[in-house]
């Protein structure tokens, strides 16, 4: 019991098991946007399977005063919904922690701990007390487990009230249940339990400059303010809420203020074959244009993609990457498609990729991609995943420069046109290896012919050996000259670091951490994110600046580590790697035990 | 050496009122084997885009991968080209139409391309109505790759090495009557009277129009035995409309008022940009009007060995993609940033609600 | 002049230069076919354009009795048909060399060279005088020039006649038209030109044991052989021709004796994509099946490509490559496919490869190729390319060993199923970490559940991290496990090796050559040809024995190289790469001129 | 926690003449929404495979991906399963069939596997009359994905969000009609006593058999205002033929032979393994037999807002993929190997003309 009255304010971390399509979703969203309005640091995971209702489903909230939003792997209280996955729940309290179960029925004293508190409540019992409706029992009674972490973890009842009354302001009588409900659990705690609980919260300013947001809603936000015209996709899970929210943005900000029509287009395609031939055609008619999709739409837009690359037409192809090969794990996340993407299509192809860690990057790397696509008339990709883009993160409020102009690269106007005698598509090129190009309808000088087939850098077809070289080898040129405008990786530097981590996207929360932790315990690393590929000067740097540098990535294949080998003039030796898989995402400890466990290795040789 | 071909004869290179004269509607020499029907169909839209008087740099010609794919390069030089990947045509020109709604559309296909790899794009393009005209270049072969049977090849119909098809084909007609396009129309490569006046009736339609011209491929499947032979083809084709197109703003010349109308069984369809066509139906009962009634007339003759030609069927109201999506009449791809980004201040008003 | 007297005795090189769909093929396939029953070793190389008619194409022809068979790039003798590109040809005869041109009309008086003998030979007006059928006067155009060769190379005027007979044994018109024809070239040469010429030929016995093949006949035999009885596929160059010779072998050998019927059933797929899952389909219900196709193909292929690797189920994929990316060259040869194979698919994937280098191999390898797909129960790639697979090679008469019998790999019968309690598709696994599967309809205790979804190792659908990485880890072992199975490398050793070469596929002959030509320099080089991938002990043995190592392959990227340094513990530093990938068939000259340039600039540093 | 559906309601759970009860032929519990009309789909089929009696592990359940294509799991054990990838069951079932032609192959896929992604293969699998069993399970919309509409939304149906849809449906019936499948036929996943007959016979029809089922999503197509409702479709449907089943080796039991028939308007067809539909028409004019009668009879209707059900069309004479091809009856993957190879001595033989 000593345990219990250590007292843990604004750090811990809840599991809260469910079962989909029970309303569970909304409780606990509230749950963790009362403690982001407490301006508590919090993260919240999602941990859902792949259908609509009926099957197991978690919901992780992270509390850390000090900021560290990756997921925690041991939780301090699980609230256990789901009779089915109960036993499982229970192993996953740690000593000392609780659990909070629905005692409407006995509990099975099998799997009772004698290291964990077990709070019951008779949740059913209440709700069905309150309520009549059979569908409203069940909805409430996960209102009525809010209710008692409320009391449980001292949630101001101020800011619960406020998200209720904005949450229902035009369904009062649904305000009113929920106001019930949580009464319920409240009074039922209050009565029954000494509140609140060791862990607690206590209100802080940590997110007033902050907002909480999914990636895939900022990533519309991005491809909104870069000014894309042109949207096509087909429906894809992790994917899909890109454009759900693209389609909502552009009904508020793009309807034609005179006219009411529409400034966009966006077009549901019958396959992902279809959407990036949407993009291509928009693009090479002078759209920004831009799909959204997963590892299996990217495997299938395969060969349009080499099309764009060879013809050099730019596209912005976001991949909100899950658990792959196959259909694999639809609602798990992974960063399994990185090298699908770099060197994606048969041929001699390599491609630009952004990384982006957070929802905030997910907003400024979608209009970096527009940029990148359009000045090196080539397709751009955005490597998100499932954890980024469907879970809330707290980030610092999004800005915007609005002196910014879209770079659209090389594009020869109608009067640059009627001063030229002939023009050119591939030549001549510019310090990027990128010549104009030119948009059908402008001018009739500019008119051309763009294909896929052999061609010279006139632009005419060819089959002759060094005219289609001489084509080949300035791609490779202008793709290496992308280095420098990819976005420069981020540094984490410290005094006589022993050795480096090279990492990107997602992982970066629980990389931070476990930095910080390896460095109480006197392990100092430094510590590079990558935001882009063809790598800059940067990397380099920090390749040769490292003796040992482990990589941490979430995919079987070491795609990041490869990616660096071959793209580096690093030696591979000196690159090691830090593997998580299995879908859910990374925590501190996956890469404290990884990196120690190599460290340890390495001496015993 | 490739001679500069398709020839296209006239009487005299009068200049249409752009100041163009035929010469300036054609492209590149075609590297297409002599006497394939393609080089027909090039000649034919060379005359049809003449005599429409189209700008040729608002004109976007796409098409996928084949020998009917590459005609493109043939004809309208002035105009700008895209020769994308084998079935894919569907898709970038609904990308393109997207991006820029001002600009004419042409696709040229194949059997190949359109029915069998492309089949679903062709498909959802007509389900979108997009508008452009798209050409099928049918020849029931795969020509480019040396004469394997389309998905197009009638049953029964023998290859030059003697097999005979045994699956039933795809007719791209019946196909774009039940799938909803809105222009209906089969062509004969070698019947250039007929083929002009129902491009330039397509190229004027507004929404998604689908001609399927028979277009025999002289290197691997004019021979006998052959259902879309030249001498087959000639055979069984019957025109059971034939058609007659006049410019919206286009003083008929000689050569075109002379046709005949029988009273009575001829119609006149007032098209989007005001031009006209004039139809001479063969059956008294069929409505040009009801997609069902063009597709019983299609099958009635088809059913009979006979290939039905002309233009089945048009629906001049019909609403395209951006009519369907509310598009701006602006380009897309012309309508300034400004309008587009709705800047900081309405940033920072929406993140109060990310809260 | 005096250059000429040189006799050149079956070693030179000749190019025909014509116009395409005029029928030089057939005359230039005599030619080849000549030389060969005269028992000497040749070659020869059809550069042809992507059209089917009118177009410029080139045959290349070398005779070279120590048996170097690779694209030699000076020429002798260049039979000058095309005026379209006359000048470009006339350039590259050799210094001391001759042209052979139909002086029917004027020779262009510009385009004369001073140190080149221009033999002119009436071969229109010769036609025209003998023939009246217009497109009979064109054809035999060809096998007048080829008359005018029988006597300017001394060809023996028997074996022509043996061929004519034979192949017009059936239209006695047609063997007439030739004859006469023929004889027309023939004695005007002799009339007019000193003959034969310094170059001639004269019989050997090099060619006794061997036969005239091409890749793609070969590769359909191999399928024949290892017992494959369903074929899908889409017609694409230059793959074609595998399934066009299935078809027919299979018409020869596979009609049912007692009934008739077909053992054996080929689908022509409505595109790629089809034609894959049809192969996934067929092995999957048990049968030994397999696609071929090109580049564009393989990309289309990719999703379900990864359902393969996944679910395991066996898969046989023909890549003859062909100059990508996206439509690219479709008539020129490129070795780019690499990459694009063994990653291909989203997530985490690898896949089997094999690289044969000869029509011999494309036989042994694509029997291999069906062997491993079922013993790993995984797609396997045969990457040829259009220089194996359209030209014609002299290679030593095919072997078969009628005591092979198709490894199917662990597959439980009706007996052995009846014997368990429970059957689990992906467990036990055996040494090769390959799990038993079943067939439908053998026996009741066999079904089970194929899904490209997360499973489990008892085949149960899975979101459980760990049960998702087991079988994932499971994978890797196997892919693996394939590096001691794939085809041994093919080793070239000689005593006291500056360095090494490692290469693949269709640069054997050329690497061959140069290594001898090296050697002749005193540059002494150990030459290791891969024949598959995952590369196992004897590529690591010689990547170790090395200092430094020369990759040689024709792409832009250096896919092999990557493969190489992906894969094996080999340091990076030491593979250095010679590229060459303008779409025609590799030289030994690009050989030495790479690995000579290189070595300079390595003394020079 | 999701109860075991389907719940399939029986008198008593008879055995079949394979020992086999209904029990026998269920699956894995159901993972679907409660109330999906996906659940009562996979309770027929498990009532047809028992009542025809079909040993399981002779059954190939194949599927693309979406809730209906989750469904096999949820039906007959013991057979074999295959989900396989979005829009590509029919590729792989064309595959599987050119293996094995003595298995019964069922597809199962939904209206977004079949109508977007997937058309272009379903096409292709009916032109080559593949002997199988097609079944799309019909919402409307993409269940899976949490309900955007598919491609055969109604005009003018209503999102739950409430925007209309305004591209024109594909009709699964009709298309199939027009590109030659063998038996066609339309079902409702709440009309189980017209289902069940019409899954038997498709099962026992040889050659491409194409069920369109209406199968209502009730979490994001079942609201007011969508014409793929439980309600509307009760409303709209009109069973323009009721269809009756029975094995040729079958007893029919009392349940069965009480439905009356209006002398005159009922036909019998005899299929390949020897069963019989009875057929029972709406309109006397209608011929089942005819294509085009079918294809007009279920336009007839459909133009007047009905949805039109039954087995509108079956041709029990067509020649499945394995006839054209010639294919030898014993399974292709159990032909012994020593029949496969010509062995070294054919091989020297042939090298000859390699000379
Ligand atoms: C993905 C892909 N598969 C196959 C090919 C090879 N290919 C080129 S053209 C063609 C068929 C062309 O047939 P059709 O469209 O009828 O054109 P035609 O040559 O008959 O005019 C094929 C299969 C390709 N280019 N790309
Ligand atoms: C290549 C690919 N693209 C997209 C998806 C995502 N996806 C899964 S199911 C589905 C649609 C399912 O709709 P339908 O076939 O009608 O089945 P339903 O769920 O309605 O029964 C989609 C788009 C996928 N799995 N694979
Ligand atoms: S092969 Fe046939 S289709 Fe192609 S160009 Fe020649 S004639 Fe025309
Ligand atoms: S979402 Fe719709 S289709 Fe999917 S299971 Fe639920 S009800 Fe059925
Ligand atoms: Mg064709
Ligand atoms: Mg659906």
């Amino acid at each position: 019991m000593h345990q219990r009255q250590v007292i843990r304010t604004n750090d811990f971390a809840l599991k809260l098991a469910n079962v989909n399509g029970t309303g569970s979703a909304s409780a606990n969203g509230l749950l963790m946007q009362a403690i982001f309005r407490m301006g508590i640091p919090v993260s919240g995971k999602n941990l859902f399977p792949s259908n609509i209702q009926g099957l197991p489903t978690w919901y992780e909230v992270r509390v850390s005063k000090s900021g560290h939003t990756a997921r925690a792997l041991d939780y301090d209280l699980c609230i256990a919904m789901n009779a089915e996955t109960y036993a499982r729940d229970v192993k996953e309290v740690r000593s000392g922690g609780a659990l909070l179960y629905d005692s409407s029925w006995p509990l099975d004293a099998a799997l009772s701990r004698p290291d964990v508190t077990f709070l019951g409540v008779p949740l059913a019992r209440m709700c069905n007390a309150i309520f009549t409706d059979s569908r409203e029992r069940i909805l409430m009674k996960n209102i009525a487990y809010l209710g008692t972490l409320v009391a449980l973890l001292d949630i101001d009842m101020g800011v619960i009230d406020e998200l209720l009354e904005e949450k229902f302001s035009k369904k009062k009588a649904l305000r009113d249940s929920n106001h019930k409900a949580l009464r319920a659990g409240y009074d039922f705690a209050i009565e029954n339990f000494e509140c609140p609980l060791p862990i607690r919260l206590e209100k802080m300013h940590a997110t007033d400059d902050r907002i909480l947001i999914d990636g895939n809603t900022a990533t519309a936000l991005g491809c909104l303010y870069a000014g894309a015209t042109v949207a096509a996709w087909y429906p894809i899970t992790p994917a899909t809420s890109v454009m759900d929210s693209f389609k909502e943005l552009c009904a508020e900000y793009r309807k034609d203020p005179e006219t009411g029509k529409n400034n966009y287009c966006i077009v549901q395609a019958e396959d992902e074959l279809a959407a990036i031939g949407m993009v291509i055609g928009a693009s090479w008619n002078g759209a920004r244009a831009f799909t959204s999709t997963a590892g299996p739409g990217i495997s299938l837009m395969g060969e349009l993609i080499g099309l764009a690359y060879y013809a050099e037409i730019p596209a912005v192809i976001v991949d909100v990457q899950r658990t792959g090969p196959s259909t694999g794990m639809p609602t798990r996340t992974q960063q399994g498609d990185i090298l699908a993407c770099a060197y994606a299509s048969h041929g001699d192809t390599k491609h630009i990729l952004l990384f982006p860690a957070n929802p905030g990057e997910c907003f400024t790397l979608a209009v970096a991609a527009f940029d990148l696509a359009e000045r090196f008339q080539t397709p751009v990709f955005v490597l998100s995943d499932l954890d980024i883009g469907m879970n809330d993160w707290v980030c610092p409020r999004l800005k915007w420069d609005d002196g910014y102009r879209p770079n659209r690269g090389r594009v020869l106007g109608a009067a640059e046109l009627e001063k030229m005698t002939k023009f050119f598509r591939y030549s001549p090129e510019n310090e990027d290896h990128v010549a104009a190009r030119t948009l059908p309808g402008v001018h009739s000088k500019g008119a051309f012919f763009t294909r896929g087939s052999g061609h010279n850098k006139l632009g005419g077809y060819t089959e002759v050996p060094d005219e289609y070289q001489e084509v080949m080898d300035r791609l490779a040129k202008k793709h290496k000259a992308a280095a420098a405008a990819v976005p420069a990786p981020i540094l984490h530097k410290q005094v006589d670091a022993a050795f480096g981590i090279i990492s990107l996207g997602g992982c970066d929360p629980a990389v931070r951490e476990a930095v910080a932790a390896l460095a109480e315990r006197g392990i100092i690393a430094d510590y590079l994110r990558v935001l882009g590929f063809p790598f800059g000067a940067e990397v380099e740097a920090f390749l040769a600046a490292h003796e040992r540098v482990f990589v941490v990535e979430q995919n079987r294949d070491a795609q990041l580590r490869t990616l660096l080998t071959m793209e580096t003039s690093a030696p591979k030796e000196k690159l090691r790697s830090v593997l998580v898989y299995g879908g859910f995402p990374l925590s501190s400890r996956h890469v404290i035990d990884g990196i120690t466990a190599q460290l340890a290795q390495l001496e015993h040789r | 050496m490739p001679s500069p071909k398709p020839a296209v004869v006239h009487p005299h290179l009068r200049p249409n009122t752009l100041g163009l004269t035929v010469r300036d509607y054609e492209g590149a020499p075609s590297t297409l084997c002599a006497g394939c029907g393609h080089d027909s169909v090039t000649a034919a839209i060379v005359r049809a885009f003449y005599e429409l008087e189209r700008p040729p740099h608002m004109i976007a010609k796409l098409s996928g991968i084949g020998c009917s794919s590459k005609t493109p390069t043939y004809f309208v030089g002035g105009a700008h080209g895209f020769n994308s990947a084998h079935g894919r045509m569907p898709s970038i020109a609904t990308g393109a139409n997207a991006a820029n709604r001002s600009l004419t559309y042409l696709g040229i296909s194949g059997d190949g391309d359109s029915l069998s790899i492309g089949v679903g794009q062709l498909v959802h393009a007509i389900r979108r109505n997009l508008d452009m005209l798209y050409v099928i270049e049918n020849n029931g072969v795969y020509g480019l790759t040396k004469g394997q049977f389309s998905a197009s090849a009638d049953i029964g119909t023998k290859s030059k090495r003697g097999e005979a098809n045994q699956y039933s084909p795809i007719d791209p007609v019946s196909l774009a009557l039940e799938l909803g396009a809105s222009f209906v129309a089969r062509a004969f490569s070698g019947d250039k009277g007929q083929l002009v006046p129902i491009l330039k009736a397509g190229l004027s339609h507004k929404g998604f129009a689908l001609i399927d011209v028979i277009s025999p491929c002289v290197t691997f499947n004019d021979h006998e035995g052959s259902t879309k032979s030249y001498l087959n083809t000639r055979k069984r084709m019957l025109p059971v409309i034939s058609t007659d197109f006049v410019a919206a703003d286009f003083v008929p010349h000689a050569a075109e008022i002379t046709t005949e109308y029988a009273p009575g069984s001829a119609v006149s369809v007032k098209l989007h940009d005001g031009s006209t066509v004039r139809l001479r139906k063969l059956a008294e009962d069929y409505d040009t009007g009801s997609r069902q009634s063009a597709a019983d007339e299609v099958e009635r003759h088809r059913s009979k060995g006979e290939v039905p030609t002309g233009l089945f069927f048009v629906d001049t109201n019909s609403r395209d993609m951006h009519d369907i999506s509310g598009t701006t009449e602006v380009p897309l791809s012309q309508v300034p940033y400004q309008k587009l980004c709705p800047g900081s201040a309405a940033l920072d008003e929406l993140q109060k609600s990310f809260r």
